[in-house]
């Protein structure tokens, strides 16, 4: 019974060898890149025009929308895994969706913040329960309350397999949520606040746009890899400790 | 230095533990309670560490030099059957916690943390978190919490409890130790316990034999 | 004594403590609101402060039952009862480091939620200093409720339903306090130095309490 | 530029968010590669568990 609980787990650390392998490799070409990108994405995101329904305000966006969309492609990232978890209980699949939720609480955390802070001059006030604000805001609930699960529990693939179930139901949920919040708002607030969407975007903010997007694309794969090899590092640590816990009570 | 317990009585909800009871201990003597489980030997123990009030009497430590009497509770290590570990801290910040928490009472200094566990053999697992420890060794660090602040009396229960017998016979030699110079041990067990100048008291239930020590 | 202090931060913070689960709690009770009264913001900011205080007073009370209980299940309780030390103090040494990790980033947390209610900068401010001054009662009052229920099994609960009408001077005073400086008419400092009072009146009785709770729960 | 003060807030806020975000990951790699290390000197490697079976049927 041990034995082939012993075998187990160790095809299953093969894998885990072969990504830190491979994320040795690649990190250093995925940051250099990622600062290159993010060089090119200022420096357009400065020097193109102002628009002129929004002003210089429409600068804004270009980290707002990446980040607005990184927020969301992090959930469906997470969701991928816990399926991997669920389905194939894959164990990097375990570490890819503990990995990603704090990064993507930042991201979220990113597009409320400067999404309050285009709302100011454009809203007159900080916050708004617009629509798509108050949805963006759940999500960012949904991502700190999976980090609290994470953190609740001692045993990492326990802790794995329960937070894969509540992703995946918030995934589920996602879609009902956004319904019944424009429903709510609707149904409260004539349609009289400034969409974010405004008028149709043209190539000259597209531009700009268009590469931060990928630069945080990329910028989120990268910190992923590293957070993921963090997480490797560490249930390796706790293996180890409670080896060394076991050879220490062998030795006397 | 005596310890002094005088017509004590315990009650555990309406049932009468024991009553009357009376011994006393001298400086490197130890008193090993034994009977059948239920017998209140634990109850015994825990009004002697002052988390239980005793339904009657008293227990004092006499000091004889200062001719003061003093709370025993103050001056006692309670080893009970929890450890009082934290899971979450390691080995180490769990020891030194206790050692600057119970400080040492006059008459005697704790031994380092490392000291202490090296005593208890364990000095490896010293940075490991407590709950990453079997419970043998759990029990030998909560042992070695003992060691870290110095206490004239070590008040345990089952401290062999979940131990092999090379483990029991290490606890038993620091307790030896601890009453060559001079400490006193109240221990409750079912094992053999090798300790110096035993006295018995054999716990019956409602019923209770004095110890032979009963002079006062 | 500032042992006991950095060992009880160390275990709210380190894994399984549930240092980040108040400040949640707090954000998800006031974030849910709006969804309940509708989005107009004149009504958010007016009703802003008092939400804002009953969402930190029931966030302040959600980690209160482990308070003890967690030193009671692995034995270390006994060894503090035991001590030459006062009990008081350990006791109030604990509720400090309850307030630190647990109740602190509340009050960190309230003005982000401030702007969520649509509050003003002087109302939000009002709300952050009367929560800075009133919290410290919350951890006060409860830990006699959680000394109190130490010994009971799912106490949990109970330590709310006992502390609650306990902690109402505080939410009343607080409340009225964060409304004074927004309104005109109504002074901001008598209840401020009412909600001043009263903390430094349950700093002293709530140790006292809980220790007198804690010696008699012994088992 | 209008509106400068909101645009250079939230360029800060998201650089300031951002660069935690990195800063937390490579130390918390670092933290971890040290603490392999010492597990490492204390003598203590992954894969001694083959070593110990080994021992065992020995």
């Amino acid at each position: 019974m041990t034995e082939s609980l012993a075998i187990t787990k160790f095809s299953d650390l093969a894998n885990p060898t072969r990504f830190l392998a491979l994320a040795a490799r690649l990190l250093p070409w995925m940051a250099g890149l990622c600062c290159l990108l993010f060089a090119i994405g200022l420096y357009l995101a400065f020097t193109t025009e102002g628009d002129y329904q929004q002003g210089d305000t429409v600068r804004i966006m270009y980290i707002h929308v990446p980040a607005a969309w990184l927020s969301m492609m992090c959930y469906s990232v997470m969701a991928l895994s816990a399926i991997g978890t669920l389905v194939w209980r894959h164990p990097l699949a375990d570490v890819s969706h503990k990995a990603a939720a704090p990064l993507g609480a930042a991201f979220t955390l990113i597009a409320l913040i400067t999404g309050s802070l285009w709302g100011k001059p454009m809203w007159g006030t900080w916050w708004v329960w617009d629509a798509r604000l108050t949805s963006v805001f759940i999500l960012f609930l949904m991502y700190l309350g999976i980090i609290a699960l994470n953190r609740a529990m001692d045993d990492p693939s326990k802790a794995a397999r329960v937070s894969a179930v509540l992703i995946l139901i918030g995934f589920v949920n996602i879609p009902i949520i956004k319904f019944s919040v424009d429903w709510w708002n609707t149904l409260h607030q004539p349609a009289s606040v400034i969409r974010m969407d405004g008028p149709t975007i043209d190539g000259e903010f597209l531009r700009p746009l268009l590469i931060m997007a990928i630069a945080y694309t990329l910028l989120f794969f990268t910190l992923h890899m590293m957070a993921m090899r963090n997480e490797i590092w560490r249930r390796r640590i706790a293996t180890q400790r409670r080896m060394a816990a076991r050879t220490a009570s062998r030795e006397v | 230095m005596r310890l002094l317990a005088e017509n004590l009585s315990a009650h555990r909800g309406e049932d009468l533990i024991f009553s009357n009871l009376s011994f006393s201990l001298a400086e490197g003597e130890a008193l090993l309670l034994t009977g059948r489980n239920g017998s209140g030997k634990s109850t015994l123990l825990r009004v002697a560490a002052g988390l239980l009030r005793p339904a009657s009497g008293s227990l004092r430590l006499w000091y004889d030099e200062t001719r003061r009497a003093y709370n025993l509770a103050e001056a006692a290590h309670y080893l009970g059957h929890r450890n009082a570990m934290k899971m979450e801290l390691t080995v180490r910040e769990n020891l030194a916690f206790w050692q600057s928490f119970l400080g040492n009472t006059e008459g005697g200094r704790g031994v380092s943390v490392l000291e202490a566990a090296a005593a208890v053999e364990l000095e490896q697992v010293l940075h490991l978190p407590f709950g990453y420890l079997s419970a043998g060794q759990q029990r030998r660090m909560a042992f070695a919490k003992l060691l870290v602040a110095y206490r004239p009396v070590w008040i345990v229960d089952e401290p062999t409890a979940a131990l092999d017998i090379s483990a029991e016979a290490l606890l038993a030699r620091l307790m030896r130790e601890h009453q060559s110079q001079g400490g006193m041990i109240l221990a409750a067990t079912h094992q053999p316990l090798e300790l110096l100048n035993v006295k018995r008291l054999e716990m019956k239930g409602f019923v209770y034999t004095n110890a032979e020590g009963h002079d006062l | 004594m500032i042992d006991l202090l950095l060992r009880d931060l160390k275990l709210s913070v380190r894994a399984g403590g549930g240092a980040l689960i108040g400040v949640l709690f707090f954000m998800t009770v006031v974030a849910v609101i709006p969804f309940g009264v509708g989005p107009d913001l004149n009504l958010l900011s007016r009703i802003g402060p008092a939400i804002i205080w009953i969402g930190a007073l029931l966030a302040a009370l959600l980690g209160l039952d482990r308070l003890f209980q967690t030193d009671r299940d692995d034995g270390s309780l006994d060894l503090m009862l035991m001590q030459e030390q006062p009990l008081v103090l350990t006791v109030l040494i604990k509720c400090l480091s309850h307030w630190l990790a647990n109740i602190l980033p509340l009050v960190i947390a309230s003005p982000l939620l401030g702007l969520f209610m649509n509050m003003n900068e002087v109302a939000i401010g009002a709300v952050m200093i009367t929560l800075l001054v009133g919290s410290p009662a919350l951890a006060f009052i409860g830990a006699v409720g959680a000394a109190v229920a130490v010994t009971l099994p799912r106490g949990g609960l109970l330590v709310s339903i006992l502390v609650l009408p306990l902690t109402i001077p505080v939410l009343i005073f607080g409340v009225s306090a964060s409304y004074a400086a927004v309104e005109d008419p109504a002074p901001f400092l008598p209840p401020f130095l009412i909600l001043v009072a009263i903390t430094m009146f349950f700093s002293v009785i709530g140790p006292l309490g809980a220790a007198l709770a804690l010696r008699n729960a012994g088992d | 530029m209008s509106h400068a003060f909101y645009i250079y807030t939230s360029y800060g806020v998201t650089a300031l968010i951002t660069f935690s975000l990195i800063a937390w990951t490579v130390l918390d790699g670092r933290a971890r590669r040290r603490e392999m290390a010492e597990l490492e000197a204390a003598g203590i490697r992954r894969r001694s568990s083959v070593s110990a079976h080994e021992g065992k049927q020995a």
